[in-house]
């Protein structure tokens, strides 16, 4: 089947890429999260690439190697970082490829003549230093972002899922099933979110799955809300008379007509869903009842900056990786936005 | 239109009664209440003491059946759930919020000290936020696309992308840790009560700076685009043109005509503002340690002090509702060709 | 009298308009109150009237995206009100509608190609290949270039867009096309190339229609018969030609009158019709015209007139005035 | 987070309050004889003393108040949490603010920091009765109520009424005070004997009770829990709430002429004439706080605290002061309990296994800045009754290789322990958010060892409830302390596989059982301490306990113008600014000059040298 773009998303795509704030925060956006997805290449505490005694090893995925592997004289993971030390020194022969940050996010960096938090270090390779445990910070922000873009995106699934559905279920039959939900919103919309989510997180252990399904539990009204306009709107057009006169059933309406027709909507409202998504799992990883820890977490991290102001870098990492990611999503929004919604305005003058 | 109203708030009784009794349900199902902490006190209690008991006839949990039925009894968990949600219900229409189960004072003493906080910072913010947002969006209309347009429109993006509660703590890490400028949060100084009248409103003014920076940051944008747009789209519109064309010159066109029609937005979302005003954000106040509703009511979560959480819940379902009605009327008042029916 | 093709009887279309402190019902609108239309396979029946006379919501209950309030709508003697799911959809084969705006009846998300193949699909008719080379045919059937399946609709000019939407209409092969005001949003130059496809559709594929505008213009062009609805009800119905020589009800003739004549010597000295159309919800008591009729006499105001044929008048010739006939077009030169 | 700190220091209360028997004692119900001629026509009926009681008392231990302290100041102390009630009895009264208050209220006797012998409180004389479960107290005559009534006997009757009843909503203290304490005994207004319910080892530690006001209280009703939940009831104890604003402050206030003030213990201590509790939400701000001098002392225990934080211009300048005092006081059994009702720690050398894969030293040595001291067993510091050798388990790779190995565990290819598919993985329960770094590490470390721990936080209440009904592998948790050991709630079978008990690792073992009755129902202080050496040892042997840390010292920061005895404490300070605690408090004084001349100093930009003093009169034998 040959597949055409359909030249108003073509005209949309091209005014998005017109708009260069938004245009390349989205090619910004991607890259992050490209890198996040191979966080383990790049900020792991397992090498790349290790040549011993004629082998080459992969380390970063798979089974850990024990340190027996290598010579060493212990059956549990090896530590690479010492490892490479310990090749250079010409203990043995091969040679290590590390990482540019040679630390995991969960991995401590202890020493016995100082404690943590350490300052950045270009040295150590702790590019933003580390946390009161000696985690590197920059570790735990990578993970921490792929975490909390996953669970974004995850949340996002989830609500649209929800919302779409039953948005445009209402909007559609309209009705009694209508008025229920518009009831059910309205309840919905003023049940204290956080505290529900609050309450739930205190008696069982979120897990990544469980609290997705808690803020979905409650995320949903607003598309539900958007997209019951939407679909009301819709259905009264004469294309979708025109498919009702042809025979054609509820389903295919829904799914062939109305739907690809809302997702202007949907796609506006993504990257705000996305950005508060992460501002939500954050302000819990900070109160305490997000992701049980050792976790990477935004918010963890910044309730450490906070218990440690002397340790000015942890705040300022965590509160400038926010910024610049919350920024960009909400730069693709504005622009997505202003794509899909043309008002050319006049300009006097 | 009266009607239309008086059905609004006919509906606002149903939608409250299915949010409390979510909420009365809910707190009946998590442990962690009352007796829990009771029993959890005994325990420890006779951890250390329990040793004292000797011989067979004493060893036992320490709180028996009967005695946890009759802590039962006292907090009224003894009834079924819903015969004390009307029980409760029937003390709220009597305008009684019942009494915190901690405290042990009536929840709506507690909410009461706390609102003129809540409204302090809040009619500052809304102050502040149309103080700004409606002078800098017709100078953003005016200048479509300069320099000036995009950069404050970064700025205020920028400040819509980070949650208040996070501009905060760096505000205090900032102004108050590092520099000492400002005070570490708390609303007024210690020796406030022995304080002139001028030095009061400093001491007030300088505690408030802070808080309220990170409580306003986030809610440029949304205003001043609104009234960016809604201005340009006036502009745009054919009235404005013609007035142009007829030799109207431009700024009294601007601020004769299209000005006075682009507030109508502005007006309509001041009634979603109402409850804001009063509800705070429980995290900002966590971080600057400030005892307002929103204070209150995370604690009392946190806490499972259950009758404050409903009080809350109650007091601000309410104004939500109100708020929302309010800025139905708002719109019927300033634009005289909605109807609803 | 044979079975016709499409029977309407007493349909009567009410919606109920909600308000008041409980939202419960507190007026109707009458939009349809009490209509009986026959078309007569291979036949156009010709509904004229202004806009919200409850023409547009008879087209829709004929298709039965309305269900009535009251009253029949009879397919080859089948009621629609009764049929539903397999049978329903059987029937929907048969009947089709071509809409007012070419550019909101087709969706903007598909190619016309896809347009074009849906009611195959729905109807679950050949496989992929016979469907291709169908909506092929009816391409080159509605005078489009078969390479037009890969386009988006916005692609094309309003009457080729109105082509396309009645190649679907008449990709099933209906027997009856409700067409709602099909070239009022189409220039004048164009509305009569699209009247002439379907003239040459209904010669060729045997089609009725029950062509809905309020050009008296347009209808006449194409009409067997001809309808005049006001505010919902039928005034007047006769043989296209007759009404058009000898129109018996004052809306009708008033109607006429305001045809625009290319000759400007012959142009009309004073408009007939004042005022506007009355709100359907309230509707004027005894004849429904009599506040803007210049003929109105006290009966008028009480007596609500009945459809009839006038004595002396040919039979088919049906109205429902007291004072028909009374009132004649403006002289023509 | 309040909630977490208030748990923490509910601790630290209950310690005290266990330590120097505060909970009193009740009404007489049963003696008969008339009452005595001339005596005031008091409710309860008196009876006649019996001959031959042999009062003792105390005038010879040491003091350890400086004779050197004067009057005058006043302490600025924060709180986490403002209090939920000023009751010390019901709902919410068991917080970290309750102590404040107990202290100020005064019993019987009292104990001796240092020598651990009975010493005079509100009883001048004291005396034991043969039958063991009897002793008599004479009361002193100066002794007063805040309020100016005298303390009388009766209002210690009247604390076993108090306690009894079910206006109070204290199902505990009801119980204990029904089936512990028989009766109170009143033979006149200043002499009375408190009977216990039956013969138990140190007798003298849970029968000095305190007096409760009954000229104040009157009749209790079902209202007492709203109505008392706010006011300032009459104490004994130098100190009384004088002023607060609810969520913000509490003011107390000294009393003018305390009856107490001349008294050999009492004597050069409770120098302030004020103490003011401020709330501050945050810990970390409570130090930015001391730091701009408006709390007068800070806790630095928390080795960041002690070596990082305190690291600033004002204790450089010497305008504070640091503190690191040992004492030797029993030590909360902080550690790693296992569920031995999980299959995993059914064997012993999978129990052994895992006490070796934590690497406690490191902990300690790394995240802990070689503060903290291991912790060998969970009963140190309780003197004679604590066992000198046994020695933890320590961080050993070899040993559980070898335990594991002869269990027929291998190592999978993840590094984990594994046998017929499953996996030597556990999850550890805990509370606190500040004890994860140090579960991190142990995580880390256990994961060479080939264990694989899932740290598992939890809300305090959920926390507990969830190891009360036994539902967690291996909890992390800590123990309060009372003055001798307890054994039966934590390890005798007849806790164990049942929900609701404080025996937590289902420990179920019949000489386990056998050693704990014996001690338990033994009166004699030698057999008890010899056989509590013979159950620690046991305990150690069943292996599902992995002691962790103790904390055997305070470290304190306060301004230069306080001043502190030499020693700076006793042996039992765990809070050497404490400003009430009848046995340890009151210790420090306010120097008015000094104060005057450092705030010229700082006016001025001169400095002092800065004072770290360590204090280690006190220190543990076993780490000396």
């Amino acid at each position: 089947m040959r597949f055409r773009l359909n030249p108003l998303t073509v005209q949309k795509i091209r005014r998005f890429r017109s708009i260069r704030r938004g245009y390349w925060s989205f090619w910004i956006f991607c890259l992050l999260i490209l890198f996040s997805l191979a966080a383990e290449l790049l900020v792991n505490d397992r090498a790349i690439l290790v040549h011993y005694e004629g082998r080459f090893y992969w380390p970063t995925y798979g089974d850990p190697l024990p340190g027996r592997t290598f010579g060493l004289d212990y059956d549990y993971e090896t530590d690479y970082r010492h490892l490479r030390r310990h090749l250079a020194a010409g203990r043995g022969a091969g040679w290590v490829l590390m990482p540019p940050v040679p630390y995991g996010p969960y991995s401590t960096d202890l020493r016995t003549d100082a404690f943590p938090p350490f300052a950045p270090s270009w040295s150590e390779r702790h590019y933003l230093g580390t946390d009161t445990v000696g985690r590197d910070v920059l570790a735990r922000l990578v993970y921490g972002f792929r975490i909390a873009i996953f669970f974004s995106l995850g949340l996002l699934a989830a609500n649209y899922a929800i919302g779409v559905s039953i948005g445009c279920a209402m909007g559609y039959f309209g009705g009694r099933f209508d008025l229920f939900f518009q009831r059910v919103i309205e309840i919905w919309a003023n049940m204290p979110f956080l505290y529900v989510v609050i309450i739930v997180s205190s008696i069982v252990v979120p897990s990544f799955a469980l609290l997705i399904a808690i803020m979905a539990f409650f995320g949903w009204i607003g598309i539900t809300w958007t997209m019951r306009t939407v679909t009301y709107k819709e259905r009264t057009r004469d294309y979708v008379l025109a498919a009702q006169v042809l025979g054609a059933s509820h389903g295919r309406i829904i799914l062939r007509h109305i739907l690809p027709n809302t997702v202007a909507v949907i796609v506006t409202y993504a990257p705000f869903s996305v950005a508060s998504g992460i501002v939500a799992l954050t302000s819990l990883d900070y109160l305490g009842f997000g992701l049980p820890p050792p976790t990477p977490s935004w918010g963890e991290l910044l309730q450490q900056g906070w218990a440690y102001m002397s340790a000015w870098w942890i705040v300022a990492a965590v509160v400038g990786a926010m910024v610049v990611t919350l920024v960009t999503v909400t730069f693709i929004g504005e622009a997505v936005r202003e794509a899909f919604d043309p008002k050319r305005y006049t300009v006097y003058e | 239109m009266a009607a239309y109203f008086i059905r609004r708030l006919l509906l606002v009784i149903p939608t409250l009664i299915g949010i409390t009794v979510m909420v009365f349900v809910i707190t009946r199902l998590v442990p962690g209440g009352p007796i829990e902490r009771i029993i959890l006190e005994s325990r420890q209690m006779q951890s250390q003491a329990g040793g004292l008991a000797a011989g067979p006839a004493e060893q036992k949990q320490p709180l028996s059946e009967a005695q946890i039925a009759e802590l039962r009894t006292y907090y009224g968990f003894d009834k079924p759930v819903f015969v004390s949600y009307l029980h409760w219900l029937s003390q709220v229409v009597r305008g009684d919020l019942g009494t915190s189960t901690r405290y042990y004072d009536p929840v709506w003493q507690m909410i009461a000290q706390r609102i003129p906080v809540s409204l302090y910072f809040g009619i500052l913010t809304l102050i502040l936020v149309y103080g700004v947002c409606i002078p800098l969006g017709i100078a953003k209309a005016l200048r479509h696309q300069s320099g000036f347009d995009n950069l404050t429109s970064v700025a205020v993006f920028i400040g819509y992308a980070i949650p208040g509660w996070v501009v905060g703590v760096l505000l205090l890490m900032l102004f108050a840790s590092v520099w000492e400028i400002f005070p570490l949060g708390e609303l007024v100084s210690e020796d406030f009560p022995d304080f002139s009248a001028a030095r009061k409103v400093l001491d007030l003014l300088w505690h408030t700076a802070l808080p309220l920076t990170a409580y306003v940051c986030g809610s440029f944008a949304v205003m001043t685009l609104l009234m960016k747009n809604t201005l340009m789209d006036n502009l745009a519109a054919d009235y404005v043109r013609t007035a142009v064309a007829k030799g109207l010159p431009f700024r009294r066109a601007v601020f004769r005509h299209a000005l006075r029609n682009s507030l109508i937005p502005i007006a309509t979302s001041f009634g979603n503002n109402v409850s804001v005003i009063v509800s705070g954000s429980f995290l900002i106040e966590k971080v600057f340690n400030i005892n307002g509703m929103g204070l209150l009511g995370y604690e009392s979560v946190v806490e499972r002090d259950y009758p404050v959480v409903l009080g809350i819940l109650v007091i601000s379902a309410v104004l939500f509702l109100i708020g929302n009605i309010l800025s139905d009327l708002c719109v019927a008042v300033v634009d005289p060709r909605v109807q609803f029916e | 009298m044979t079975s016709a093709l499409l029977q309407v009887s007493d349909l009567k279309m009410h919606f109920p308009l909600r308000g008041g402190v409980l939202f419960r019902p507190v007026a109707t609108v009458r939009a349809v109150d009490g209509v009986n239309l026959t078309v007569e396979a291979g036949q156009t029946l010709g509904l004229v009237g202004e806009s919200g006379c409850g023409k547009t919501t008879v087209g829709r209950c004929v298709v039965r995206l309305y269900r009535p309030t009251a009253g029949r709508v009879r397919v080859d003697g089948q009621d629609l009100a009764v049929v539903r799911g397999g049978r329903l959809k059987q029937i929907r084969r048969d009947l089709q509608m071509i809409f007012q705006d070419p550019f909101e009846s087709l969706n903007a998300r598909h190619t016309v190609g896809e347009i074009l193949r849906e009611p195959f699909r729905i109807h679950r008719i050949g496989g992929p290949g016979q469907q291709a080379a169908a909506v092929e045919r009816l391409l080159e059937r509605v005078g489009l270039d078969p390479g037009a399946q890969n386009r988006f609709p916005h692609e094309f000019s309003g009457g080729q867009r109105q082509r396309i939407g009645i190649a679907r209409a008449v990709a099933l092969n209906p027997r009856l096309i409700v067409c709602d005001e099909p070239v009022s949003a189409l220039d004048v130059s164009i509305q009569s190339q699209i009247l002439n496809l379907l003239l040459d559709l209904q010669r060729e594929m045997g089609l009725a229609y029950l062509f809905i505008t309020h050009d008296l213009a347009v209808v006449k062009h194409v009409s067997d018969r001809i309808a005049v609805m006001y505010l919902g009800k039928i005034v007047e119905t006769a043989d296209a030609d007759r009404l058009y020589q000898a129109p018996l009800h004052p809306y009708t003739v008033a109607l006429i009158s305001a045809i625009p004549v290319p000759d400007p010597a012959r142009r009309k000295g004073r408009p007939l019709l004042g005022g506007d159309v009355p709100s359907p919800i309230d509707p004027p008591a005894g004849c429904r015209f009599h506040p803007r009729c210049p003929l109105a006499v006290d009966r008028c105001r009480r007596e609500e007139p009945v459809l009839q044929a006038m004595d002396g008048a040919e039979p088919d010739h049906r109205v429902a005035c007291h004072r028909a006939g009374q009132m004649r077009l403006p002289p023509d030169g | 987070m309040n909630h977490r700190t208030v748990v923490r220091w509910l601790h630290v209360a209950m310690c005290m309050a266990a330590l120097f028997g505060l909970w009193g004692c009740g009404e007489d119900p049963a003696p008969v004889s008339a009452p005595r001629p001339g005596a005031a026509p008091a409710p309860p009926p008196r009876a006649n003393l019996p001959g031959g009681i042999l009062w003792q008392t105390n005038d010879t231990d040491p003091i350890y108040a400086s004779p050197t302290a004067v009057r005058g100041g006043t302490l600025h102390e924060a709180l986490l949490s403002f209090p939920l009630t000023f009751r010390t009895v019901g709902p919410d009264s068991n917080s970290s603010f309750r102590s404040a208050i107990l202290d100020n209220q005064l019993s019987l006797i009292g104990i001796h920091p240092n020598t651990e012998r009975i010493i005079p409180e509100l009883a001048t004389h004291w005396a034991f009765d043969p039958d063991g479960r009897t002793m008599y107290f004479k009361l002193n005559l100066e002794a007063r109520w805040s309020d100016g009534h005298r303390v009388t006997a009766d209002d210690f009757a009247f604390t076993l009424d108090f306690m009894r009843s079910k206006h109070i909503v204290a199902p505990w203290y009801n119980d204990y005070y029904s089936r512990e304490i028989e009766k109170v005994v009143v033979y006149d207004d200043h002499t009375l004997a408190v009977v216990a319910a039956r013969p138990v080892p140190d007798l003298h530690l849970r029968i000095g009770l305190g007096p409760t006001p009954r000229h104040y209280y009157g009749t209790l009703d079902a209202d007492f829990v709203r109505a008392y939940n706010w006011r300032i009831v009459p104490n004994t104890g130098p100190y009384q709430i004088s002023d607060f604003e609810k969520g913000r402050r509490i003011r107390f206030k000294r009393q003018e002429h305390w009856w107490g003030d001349n008294l050999r213990y009492f004597k050069h201590r409770f120098n302030v004439d004020k103490v003011v509790y401020t709330v501050v939400r945050d810990f970390n701000l409570m130090w930015e706080h001391f730091k701009k001098g408006r709390l007068d002392t800070f806790g630095l225990n928390l080795p960041d605290y002690w070596h990082v934080k305190s690291r600033t211009e004002a204790v450089r300048r010497g305008y504070i002061e640091r503190i690191w005092f040992f004492n030797d006081t029993q030590q909360s059994a902080q550690g790693l309990w296992l569920n031995l009702d999980r299959d995993l720690f059914r064997d012993p050398r999978l129990r052994y296994a895992f006490a070796h894969a934590m690497n406690i030293e490191t902990v300690i040595e790394k995240v802990l800045r070689g503060d903290y001291f291991r912790l060998e067993h969970g009963f140190m510091g309780y003197g004679a009754y604590s066992h000198p050798q046994i020695r933890a388990r320590r961080f050993d790779l070899d040993k559980v290789t070898a335990l594991m190995t002869e269990a027929g565990w291998r190592r999978g290819r993840d590094g984990i322990w594994s046998i017929d598919g499953r996996r030597f993985a556990v999850e550890v329960t805990y509370t606190l958010e500040e004890h994860t770094p140090r579960l991190v590490v142990l995580k880390e470390e256990a994961k060479k060892a080939g264990i694989e721990l899932t740290l598992r936080r939890l809300d305090p209440a959920a926390s507990f409830k969830k190891v009360l009904e036994k539902k967690h592998d291996v909890a992390w948790m800590g123990w309060s302390t009372s003055l001798r050991p307890q054994y039966w709630e934590h390890f005798h079978s007849d806790n164990a596989h049942k929900p609701q008990t404080n025996n937590i690792t289902n420990t179920d073992d019949p000489e386990m059982d056998r050693l704990i009755e014996a001690y338990r129902s033994s009166l004699d202080g030698e057999t008890r301490a010899r056989l509590s050496r013979r159950i620690q040892e046991r305990i150690h042997e069943i292996g599902a306990f992995v002691p962790t840390f103790m904390v055997p010292y305070v470290r304190q920061a306060y301004w230069r113008w306080w001043r502190l005895p030499d020693p700076a404490g006793t042996r039992h300070s765990n809070n050497l600014f404490d400003p009430f605690n009848s046995a340890t408090g009151g210790l420090f004084w306010f120097d008015a000059q000094r104060h005057h001349e450092t705030r010229e100093a700082m006016k001025a930009g001169r400095v002092f040298a800065p004072a770290t003093r360590i204090d280690d009169t006190y220190k543990m034998a076993s780490i000396r």
